[in-house]
């Protein structure tokens, strides 16, 4: 018998101007052991699917139409008391923020002795330490406070809470979107590893294609609320149906696959950037101990010609250092920055200023909200003197039509944007300025996977187009192997490895770069995580 | 729950906070005896609340020493001064003799006065106290009076132990009366020798320690706890006055016998609507003072309470404090005698009576309080005042006087002299606070630009001169008209800048001299009268101030456990319990 | 809009309202002494009573609104002007500029303001008026705007479009007023209101402790006057609860445009109606 | 790494003192009022003219000091507080300022301190309960009320409720910390009066306050409702309760602690107003009186105290929070 069955599910927000569905004529099941992984970009209704679960729908959120029935027992219309006892007893949910669902002034203990308390099950310290055993945590994790765990321990927390109570089903909500690589996939497994000794039935939710073709045993694909494709996760990966799933695989970028690398470097160029044994402490300490350096002795060349430089690293690494010591938003604490052969502090910073510029990870907070987004744009124009009035206006707009955007949306506020279209005019803005050294961190973290290809090619397209180098700044191999001409891999504010990405990481030198490429999940049922981890 | 909770907490806290309090109390209290509230008097103090500031200091001539109500419970003057009966009450001495050129008195005391300890009151304990002053005032000049004592007295001396004679720098007819007698808030009180003497420094003395028996004194209470917000007298039932035969045929019998009330609690002066308001509950027996206005109210809602007047206006007796409006000499704005006359004809006392007052005061013509003693002196010079046309309001002759003097009207109708505003500044007592808005109003509708100068240092403000009016009261004569006449006299002329109590600055020769004369004079000499009318006309001729009322105080007293306050046919004391001869009121109390 | 900021509007706007229709019907120089009756309930020739001095408490009420708002205006204006102005300086400038204002408003917070405010009234060598009443009150008020925007400013200042306007050449002045100062707006205005209420608060204060112009009717001074001359007592009750009520609806509508402008600057608030 | 943190923090506390005293001393110098002559004068007010007040004057000047050049009354001043001597009253001579000042410090922090816990517990309840979507309806109709009280200041507020309470309704008394008639002491009869003199003072402290503090934790309750271990109580199936007291009453409650502490420096210095309108015994009414005699050494104790108090807590808060606050332990 099935765990959970889903017939037509109806999910709407009723609003004063009409009823907006989230989900639609959903139907699924899943039976004791079995792993589905609900797959969609955000808005597709899958997390408003779980949310219908678990009763936890607000208004004007609701259930309009459909059943839901776990073990048999309809769950549409039960009241607040009996979905809350159901929680956690029956159906267990991991959060996708494990960094700040716990609550931060308890101990670990007291946040599992709370689960169960609530639950009428018994708590006592051996209880805790055996459910914290299951999760790979030591006994004395119990008396700690979540600053003090690292993002995977707090996730274990919450897998041992979610198994506390040998719940028939677990929800896991992207449980490892904020881990990375090498966690998540140490997470993944002691997920995994719960759900079989309990034999309950998971459900993993996620826009990762990778991560679903590693970890679960069927995928369901939501777009808009409607379920575009299920199916055993072989059949989805290998032949899937539905032409959205087929760019989802194919969006994920692969390593040995589809490289997009400019020219050869020009022998003895001139160097456009030149770090000379740069370091840096963040902090000072009159007493104390000097703070440990979050950037050790680096050296680092780009020669003044079109060129891609991925920097890679976890975070801590040390990468967004670098890229604010490029920018001049930051200092060195020692070494020395030249620009194109002089010292950065040496050079006129109007000047500079034209000549680097930056995308950032989060493109909403670039904007000033207080603006229609053309203001990020007109600024710099007018104060590098490029151009004023209408002028400026035709260089914007040819801009954003450059970078496949329509003029039109200039006039909008960043919140009436969405973050693929942010950030297609911040890469606007750069071209546009045509600097010669473009920044770009992490900049396509926060789009969703169908925008991330195509922002790339945007900066490949700087490169070969408008002969703009570009510094990448990422945490992920894959992309970095993808657009860069040359890669250079940091751990803790060393580089461990540096070079041509082909050799750097089809032939990695580094356990460290081996490590990092083990633990990417291939979009490839067939092709398994590496047991190294 | 959450609110029945929070009734829990408050309750809790409220008791905690009760708790802190109550264990912050006095240190000074002593196992008291449970004292019947019908044998208790309740009296409203003079410093004013919520607290005494100086509780724990009875000396009577430190200077920061505001709690003399207590003092006159426990120490005792030679002499009292009855001013509504312009009698001379011998207290501790029975009687005095100036020497025929009035350059010493010879005093004689009582026989069988004894202090709290039971030793014997002596004249070394007189010569002690006014020595000591003497000294001090020649010397270090720390103590109260101590100057006011050593500009007259050229040595005390004991003749034996009942004698004293003071042997004077000056003829002063008035030494007695000035020094010896306390009325009002002046007059010494007599300390005893063989406490005070041991003090190293008189000024730090604070005479208190219950322990030790301190304060000691003649009177009839002793202090059996003093705390910030209470101070409470028992009386003593071996007071020296209550023993048979020791008033001989002194009149005012009610002295041969023990003040009726059990016990004395005094409380600092409060805000007056929550003092009228305990009156009026019968939880105190004696307020300081009522404005007509409450008074109307409290007499209204309390059958038992009565003033000197009874039930009727004014409510109470004429105060040495006659309101006016002082120029000062020394402002060149008011300079010119015609303006002052014009600000004089400006302002109507009536009107201001009528409010201030709601009508029950009456206008004075002099600056002189209609005092038995000085009622004569009134009669003579008030018609020559109204001749001269003090205190007449009199708009056309005010615009008159302006026009004659040179001042044209602006644009908005104020008097101004070559295009210049004459702007001026009237400063109040603060007594005076709600009268001085109604006569700024008054002038300011007669082309006057005044404003109303009210600052928190109006006191030196008045009286180092940096005002050009003050509407004030006079802290002038009680027996005689000389204070008064002393209040211009330009022996204590001090320029501006530099304080003086006399801040009229006024200096006029002649009216010297005959301010003179009249010292040299002793009271009721018939040759006083021509003098002082011929002085009180300068006055009036030269416009010194615009007199406005007669000063009432209205003491409301509540009669439900206490009777026998004195009253317009029985007149045996001041009623005022701020005043220092509060105890003679007590002595004539009776249980209701 | 929300409804808070709404209705607080809606209040200070019926008083603005009913000040200036009073304004309009009432003789305003009836508000000084002697020109009614004293102690008069409201009647048809004194519709809301007079006091014991003979103002008319119409035209008291009138003059004394807007003189009230007039101090706490100039004050508070004064007051978030240099408190901007510094808290701009300490947390774009920071370092030495930052450590030195501080600390000065560290230390001036502990001190206590009545005090100051007293000492400097009565330092004064003139009279009081209703101006010198706001500057002086202004000497203290700029404490809680620099405090408060200071802290505002330096989480601004890591926003991600203070960084682009860097990188887009923008200068500081640039930046502060082009960039930062049109989002701190709302704030700036709840800022604003709130240091205007705790100006008229001030004053009010000092007013009723017997400190203030003596001469203008201010509602602070009809409230001194009020105690001072037994109004509780002698159970004058108009002469007790208009002032009272003029107070409590300004200072109602300040505050709830305070709590509106505050939910509009940060929209967390805004969730809950 | 806390005994560093403690003695930084502590030179800085030291600092605030010294500076906030500096500028203690230099303030009432300002004011033209002397309080010699004002002593002086007020005796003459209505004690009659004294005839050589100039000699007393300059015998008191030097009793105090006040003879010697700035500087050096500055260097004693700092030097006898520095030693905790805080002198003598000028106004009430030779009456010690720590006599003064312990008198009025009891009742003071009685009311003041109880009022403002009190209308703090109540105010954190009601706030985290108008944020919480779950509680009573008719809660909802509270919060008009609860704004209108927190715009309202404490001695306007008192008023009102003395003219209701005392004048027209005649409950309770009109002011002063107890009875006329009561013989003070450690009895109960005695403290019930206490408590009954200071029901209404209190009470116009916690109505007034009450609503500040509401406002104040709903703003915060909405804030930590939205934090995601709020979400995720209730994912868990948490008892409404739990997730009430353990999860948003406690961490919307760290930044009102902060607050509370801060308050609670501030109260003796702002409620001057509310000890004057009931006539309290407390700090605020000596304050003001030594303010308007300008009574310098008063003045500076009354100040000192406040000011070593808010700095006391300011540092008690700093080097407490982490115990609130795990997160910022170190």
């Amino acid at each position: 018998m099935s765990v959970l069955e889903i017939d037509n599910l109806h999910v709407g927000y009723e609003l004063a101007a009409g009823t907006l569905s989230a989900v639609r004529d959903l139907s699924l099941s899943l039976a004791a052991g079995e792993r589905l992984g609900l797959v969609g970009e955000s808005g597709s209704g899958k997390t408003t699917t779980a949310l219908a679960v678990m009763g936890l729908l607000r208004a004007p959120g609701r259930v309009l139409g459909g059943q839901i029935r776990l073990d048999g027992q309809d769950l549409v219309g039960l009241d607040d008391r009996a979905f809350a006892a159901l929680r956690l007893a029956r159906v267990a949910y991991v959060p996708q923020g494990a960094m700040n669902a716990l609550n931060p002034v308890l101990r670990v203990s007291d946040s599992i002795t709370h689960a169960l308390r609530d639950h009428g099950a018994p708590a006592d310290a051996n209880r805790i330490a055996d459910l914290l055993a299951q999760v790979g945590l030591g006994a004395d994790v119990a008396r700690r406070f979540p600053h003090e765990l690292s993002g995977g321990m707090k996730q274990r927390v919450c897998i041992a809470i979610a198994i506390s109570l040998g719940p028939r089903l677990i929800i896991a909500d992207e449980p490892t979107s904020a881990l990375d690589v090498v966690t998540q996939k140490q997470v993944m497994a002691t997920l995994r590893q719960a759900q079989d000794r309990l034999g309950s039935a998971m459900i993993l939710i996620g826009h990762d294609m990778g991560l679903m073709a590693q970890c679960v045993d069927r995928v369901a694909v939501m777009r808009d609320g409607l379920l575009v494709e299920e199916g055993p996760v072989r059949r989805v990966f290998h032949a899937p149906e539905a032409p959205y799933t087929a760019e989802l695989i194919r969006s994920v970028p692969v390593i040995g696959q589809d490289r997009r690398a400019g020219t050869a470097a020009p022998a003895a160029a001139a160097d456009l950037l030149r770090f000379d044994g740069v370091e840096m402490r963040y902090g000072k300490s009159l007493f104390g101990p000097p703070p440990a350096p979050a950037l050790h002795k680096l050296d680092l060349v780009l020669p003044d010609a079109p060129r891609i430089l991925s920097i890679v690293g976890q975070s801590g690494s040390g990468k967004t250092t670098i890229g604010s010591i490029a920018l001049g938003l930051l200092a060195p604490s020692a070494g020395r920055v030249l620009w194109r052969g002089q010292p950065l502090a040496a050079t006129p910073p109007q000047t500079f200023r034209r000549e680097v510029q930056a995308v950032f990870q989060d493109p909403y907070s670039t904007f000033n909200p207080f603006y229609r987004v053309a203001h990020a744009l007109s600024v710099p124009l007018r104060r590098f003197g490029l151009a004023t009035g209408d002028a400026a206006r035709a260089l914007m707009e040819e801009s954003c039509r450059a970078v496949g955007l329509d003029p039109s949306l200039l006039d909008r506020f960043a919140h009436q944007l969405s973050g693929g279209q942010r950030q297609r005019l911040m890469v606007a803005r750069a071209l546009m300025l045509r600097p010669r050294l473009l920044v770009a961190d992490e900049p396509v973290s926060m789009v969703d996977a169908s925008m991330r290809a195509a922002i790339l090619d945007l900066l490949v397209d700087l490169r070969d187009r408008y002969g703009i180098s570009v510094l990448y700044i990422t945490h992920d191999l894959a992309t970095a192997w993808r657009v860069g001409d040359d890669i250079l891999v940091l751990e803790r504010g060393h580089v461990v490895e540096q070079g041509d990405p082909d050799q750097v990481l089809r032939a990695p030198s580094h356990q460290y770069t081996r490590l990092l490429l083990d633990s990417i999940p291939m979009p490839d049922p067939d092709r398994p995580w590496s047991t190294a981890a | 729950m959450t609110q029945k909770n929070g009734l829990t907490r408050r309750t809790l806290g409220l008791s905690a906070a009760g708790t802190i309090a109550a264990a912050a109390l006095p240190r000074h209290a002593r196992a008291m005896d449970a004292v019947d509230r019908k044998d208790t008097l309740i009296i409203e103090a003079w410093p004013p609340g919520p607290t005494y500031k100086n509780y724990a200091n009875l000396n009577p001539f430190a200077v920061g020493n505001d709690p003399r109500n207590h003092i006159v419970f426990v120490n005792e003057a030679l002499f009292f001064w009855n001013n509504l009966k312009a009698e001379h009450i011998p207290f501790l001495a029975t009687g005095y003799k100036y020497a025929d050129d009035y350059t010493s008195v010879t005093v004689t005391l009582r026989q069988g006065v004894t202090w709290s300890d039971g030793k014997p009151f002596s004249a070394d304990d007189v010569v002690f106290t006014f020595e000591m002053l003497r000294q001090n005032g020649e010397g270090k000049k720390d103590l109260f009076l101590s100057a006011d004592v050593a500009a007259v007295l050229a040595k005390a001396e004991k003749l034996d132990d009942l004698t004293v004679k003071f042997n004077l720098k000056r003829r002063d007819p008035r030494f007695v009366l000035r020094n010896l007698t306390v009325k009002f808030n002046t007059g010494i009180f007599i300390v005893p020798k063989h406490i005070f003497e041991a003090a190293p420094d008189v000024a730090a003395f604070t005479n208190f320690d219950l322990e030790k028996g301190l304060p000691l004194g003649t009177g009839p209470y002793k202090i059996v706890l003093a705390a910030p917000e209470r101070i409470v007298l028992d009386r003593r039932d071996d007071w020296w006055g209550a023993k048979p035969g020791i008033w001989g045929k002194q009149p005012g019998a009610y002295f041969a016998k023990l003040p009726a009330p059990k016990r004395l609690i005094t409380v600092p002066r409060g805000e007056q609507q929550q003092m009228a308001q305990a009156l009026a509950a019968d939880q105190i027996d004696w307020m300081v003072e009522a404005p007509v206005p409450m008074m109307k109210k409290l007499l209204a809602d309390n059958k038992a309470i009565t003033t000197l007047t009874d039930r009727t206006p004014p409510y109470g007796y004429i105060d040495w404090w006659p309101s006016s409006v002082w120029f000062n000499f020394d402002s060149p704005k008011v300079a010119d005698k015609r303006v002052r006359k014009a600000l004089m004809h400006a302002v109507n006392a009536k009107q201001i009576i009528d409010i201030f007052h709601e009508g029950a005061a009456e206008q004075s013509f002099l600056p002189l309080p209609d005092f038995k003693a000085l009622h004569d002196y009134i009669v003579d010079a008030e018609p020559q005042s109204k001749a001269k046309g003090t205190g007449k309001f009199d708009a056309k002759q005010s615009a008159a006087l302006m026009t004659e003097a040179g001042f044209k009207k602006d644009s908005q109708g104020f008097w101004a002299k070559s295009g210049e505003r004459w702007s001026m500044t009237l400063t109040s007592a603060s007594a005076l606070d709600a009268m001085a808005p109604i006569i700024v109003e008054q002038l300011r509708r007669q082309g006057f630009d005044v404003a109303w100068n009210r600052r928190p240092d109006y006191l030196q403000v008045i009286y180092s001169g940096k005002t050009d009016m003050t509407l004030f009261g006079h802290l002038g004569g009680i027996f005689d008209p000389e204070d008064t006449l002393l209040l211009y006299h330009s022996k204590f002329y001090r320029p501006v800048g530099e304080i003086t109590s006399r801040f009229a600055r006024f200096q006029n020769k002649r009216f010297d001299e005959l301010t003179d004369q009249v010292g040299q004079l002793p009271i009721n000499d018939p040759k006083l009268r021509p003098i002082v009318k011929e002085a009180l006309g300068i006055w009036a001729e030269e416009v010194v101030e615009i007199p406005i009322a007669q000063w009432y105080h209205r003491i409301p007293f509540n009669t439900t456990l206490w009777t026998g306050w004195p009253t317009t046919a029985n007149p045996y004391q001041s009623p005022t319990c701020s005043y220092w001869t509060t105890m003679l009121v007590v002595h004539g109390l009776k249980r209701a | 809009m929300n409804r808070r900021l709404l209705a607080g509007l809606a209040l200070l706007g019926l008083l603005v309202l009913l000040a200036c229709l009073g304004a309009l019907t009432v003789d305003l120089d009836d508000a000084r002494p002697l020109s009614a009756d004293v102690a008069q309930p409201p009647s048809w020739d004194n519709p809301l009573g007079t006091d014991t001095a003979g103002r008319d408490l119409a035209a008291v009420l009138v003059v004394g609104t807007l003189l009230t708002a007039k101090v706490g205006l100039l004050a508070g204006l004064i007051g978030i002007a240099v408190g901007t102005t510094l808290a701009f300086l300490a947390a774009y400038h920071g370092g030495w500029v930052d450590r030195v204002i501080s600390f000065a408003v560290d230390v001036l917070l502990t001190v206590p303001g009545l005090l100051v405010l007293v000492v400097i009234a009565s330092a004064w060598p003139g009279q009081m008026t209703t101006t010198l009443m706001a500057l002086v009150i202004a000497l203290l008020a700029w404490r809680e705007p620099t405090r408060q925007i200071r802290a505002q400013v330096l989480v601004m200042r890591e926003a991600g479009y203070v960084r682009m306007a860097r990188l887009s050449g923008q200068g500081s002045l640039a930046i502060i007023f082009q960039e930062m100062m049109p989002n701190l707006m709302p704030y700036l205005g709840a800022a604003l209101v709130s240091s205007v209420s705790a100006a008229i608060l001030a004053s009010v204060g000092l007013e009723a402790l017997g400190l203030g112009p003596r001469d203008e009717p201010t509602l602070g001074m009809t409230i001194y006057w009020m105690i001072s001359e037994g109004a509780f007592l002698r159970g004058l009750w108009w002469w007790i609860v208009e002032p009272v009520t003029i107070l409590v609806a300004l200072f109602v509508g300040m505050y709830l445009v305070v709590i509106g402008l505050d939910e509009f600057a940060n929209p967390r608030l805004r969730s809950l109606k | 790494m806390f005994l560093l943190r403690l003695t930084k923090r502590l030179l800085l506390m030291l600092a605030v003192i010294f500076t906030a005293a500096s500028l203690n001393f230099l303030l009432p110098k300002l004011a033209p009022k002397d309080p010699i002559e004002t002593k002086l004068l007020e005796l003459t007010e209505t004690g009659g003219a004294l005839t050589d007040m100039k000699g007393l004057v300059e015998a008191y000047r030097a009793k105090f000091g006040l003879d010697r050049p700035l500087a050096e009354q500055y260097l004693s001043y700092i030097k006898d507080t520095a030693s905790l001597d805080l002198g003598q009253s000028i106004a009430f001579y030779p009456a010690r300022v720590t006599d003064l000042v312990g008198r009025a410090l009891p009742w003071t922090i009685g009311l003041l301190l109880t009022s403002t816990l009190i209308a703090f517990a109540l105010g954190t309840v009601l706030g985290a309960l108008l944020a919480w979507e779950g509680a009573p309806r008719l809660l909802g109709l509270l919060a008009p009320g609860v704004m209108v009280l927190a715009a309202l200041p404490y001695y306007l507020l008192g008023l009102v409720l003395i003219y209701v309470f005392a004048f027209s309704w005649r409950l309770l008394p009109l002011g002063g910390g107890f009875e006329m008639t009561a013989i003070p002491g450690l009895r109960w009869d005695f403290v019930l009066d206490i408590l009954r003199h200071s029901l209404l003072p209190a009470a116009s402290i916690v109505l007034a306050s009450v609503g500040t503090w509401a406002l104040a934790m709903r703003g915060m309750m909405v804030t930590v409702q939205g934090e995601d271990y709020m979400a995720y109580a209730e994912a868990n199936g948490l008892s409404v309760q739990r997730r009430f007291f353990s999860y948003g009453l406690r961490n919307a409650l760290l930044p009102q602690v902060t607050g509370l502490a801060l308050h609670i420096g501030y109260i003796a210095a702002g409620s001057v107003l509310v000890e004057r309108v009931f006539q309290y015994p407390g700090l605020g009414n000596l304050l003001f009186a030594a303010i308007q005699q300008n009574d310098y050494f008063v003045i500076y104790g009354v100040v000192f105290i406040l000011v070593v108090m808010i700095a006391v807590l300011m540092l008690l808060v700093d080097m407490l929070y982490p115990l609130l606050d795990p997160r910022v332990r170190r």
